[in-house]
């Protein structure tokens, strides 16, 4: 007998305990402990890998499993079975168990309709609201509402995310205005000057974002062609030296005309 | 105030006010006319928005607020816009202790535990990473176990109005007309006379 | 695709879009046609929007972006809402960029723009004021951006001890993933197959 188990598939052992009560056709009311038990404990062993907070839980529940098997077991002595005053008092060993399927189960289907309304949910979205700070006066930006506490904050942080993931080739547009070749050249030049005018190569390229890269580069071919700069290599191989040719640059930066 | 210049008001104010959303009072604070109007024009708004098939929007009630959304039916669209679509929902086990706790509400981590038989600590920080559930007071006794509840993001999370627009809780497994536990007893002793 | 259809796209993209706004080219991408009928779809939807008077929203073009605003007859309206400065519409934005900070920090304003997606130097200089933020050291690099980090005025208001009480990010819990393990399989053979 094969069997196709993925760990993850479950969410605990009362969901593999209600997957196989639904797979057996068992009664959740009368559960044969034998056959269950079996199919429990041959399961976990199909489980490739299960994660070790996990595991105990598993085996917790296995030998709960265990235990009211062999309680059902139990033999019970002949003149015990006329007497229905025994049997009132003693519950069946499965109550316990089956009364929290029932009440997992409850919520797992409970799950399933949360998730249906999390698709619907997804179907529609919503804006931003307007920015409209430049309608008001300085001391009325920062008035929160005297409610506010650290659970609205982090949900203005994950309604920025989920906005930011809809908007993703947007945001980059804007990334790129950000910092204009005219900007960065003024920026190298600092650089340049602050290290008494020698920079390696690889300390102008500092940045983690790709756009930056990109500006960076171009801004110090602009500045090679107007012979701000100049760029040497000792040997092959070597990293490249950027060394500033002139101190005054005033006049190349006020001829450069920006696209905006 | 007209019918369309009532309209062209809410329109303007919930357009401004986004994912933020307004309630009627404060459209009606803003506007400057009754409660009762609001209500009249955003159902006439909602009419209009569903009836013209040129509108790519529409009204919802989300967290006791009234919010504009797109269309469910552009939803292709703008899904060209997602990046990475999957990664954003939640998890069967989030989902499992977001409904406990939902329904349960306030409960403690252990109650959860207890419930579903499995560890819960990893979807319970989820979810209030997510700002679905935060800490909405302490446990009595001992310990003073973290209670958790449900947020406004939940409601806007999963298109609720308020928390009694839930779909009721399943019931209970079909029962036969039988009592379940005079059932136990038949079936308990016709096992042991068996064996 | 017919008209309504095109206008309905049209419109929601732009909504979502909002401040922001999208151009022709976007449109077309999106909604997968040419940008000739985007054209023909934005003149078709401005006529609409500025014939009905129960709309309270118009189409403006700025730089080759088109975007949704509200019409200038509803601008009282409007100011009703300005005048209400607690109101969380305007608030949002100075709540967002305080969010950006404390779980980000350092930050430059430039990173905290490019987040956002929109201008944010008032909100940064609102909570400087109001020493909920303040410079914590420079950028590496050139520049040399003022780099943004929350103040002890911050955790006071916010009620928190010191910034790692901040509630995780979904990411952060993702991170703590445990390794799947199979040392449980081998415990567990051990503990069974004698059974």
């Amino acid at each position: 007998m094969s069997y196709e188990v993925k760990l993850d598939a479950f969410s605990g052992p009362l969901d593999l305990l209600l997957h196989l009560i639904h797979r057996l056709e068992i009664d959740i009311y009368d559960i044969p402990m034998a056959e269950l038990t079996e199919q429990y404990i041959d399961h976990i062993h199909a489980m490739q890998t299960l994660e070790l907070n996990e595991a105990s839980e598993y085996l917790v529940m296995a030998a709960t499993l265990l235990a009211i098997k062999s309680r059902m077991l139990i033999p019970i002595h002949e003149g015990e079975i006329d007497d229905t005053e025994i049997d009132l008092d003693d519950p069946d060993p499965r109550d316990e168990l089956v009364m929290r399927l029932i009440e997992y189960k409850k919520y797992k289907e409970a799950a399933i309709q949360l998730q249906e309304l999390e698709s619907e949910r997804g179907q529609v979205f919503t804006k931003a609201p307007a920015d409209l700070s430049e309608y008001m006066p300085d001391e009325q930006l920062a008035l929160f509402d005297k409610n506010v506490n650290v659970f609205d904050m982090l949900s203005a942080f994950q309604k920025l995310m989920r906005r930011k993931q809809l908007k993703k080739p947007l945001a980059t547009r804007i990334a790129r205005q950000e910092i204009s070749v005219k900007e960065q050249m003024r920026a190298v030049i600092n650089v340049l000057k602050n290290n008494g005018g020698k920079v390696m190569f690889s300390d102008l390229f500092t940045y983690e974002d790709k756009s930056m890269l990109v500006l960076t580069f171009l801004t110090l071919l602009e500045l090679m062609k107007r012979q701000v700069i100049f760029v040497e290599q000792q040997k092959n191989f070597d990293d490249l030296s950027v060394l500033l040719q002139k101190e005054d640059i005033g006049d190349e930066l006020e001829q450069i005309t920006e696209p905006n | 105030m007209n019918s369309n210049k009532l309209l062209s008001r809410i329109e303007a104010l919930l357009f401004v006010a986004g994912d933020e959303g307004m309630t009627v009072k404060q459209l009606a604070q803003y506007i400057e006319v009754e409660q009762m109007d609001i209500e009249a024009g955003l159902s006439e708004l909602l009419t209009q928005y569903n009836e013209e098939e040129a509108r790519g929007i529409t009204l919802k009630q989300l967290a006791g607020t009234y919010q504009i959304t797109t269309k469910p039916d552009v939803a292709d669209t703008l899904k060209k816009l997602i990046e990475n679509p999957t990664n954003q929902v939640l998890t069967s086990a989030s989902l499992e202790v977001l409904a406990i706790i939902a329904y349960k509400q306030p409960m403690t981590r252990a109650e959860v535990e207890d419930l579903r038989g499995v560890k819960s600590e990893r979807p319970i920080a989820t979810l209030a990473a997510r700002a679905l559930v935060q800490e909405v007071g302490r446990a009595e006794g001992t310990g003073r176990a973290i209670l958790y509840g449900t947020t406004k993001e939940f409601l806007n999370y999963f298109g609720l109005k308020n928390i009694n627009e839930l779909p009721p809780l399943p019931e209970q497994i079909e029962q036969d007309d039988e009592q379940p536990t005079d059932l136990f007893l038949t079936k308990f002793q016709e096992t042991f006379t068996q064996k």
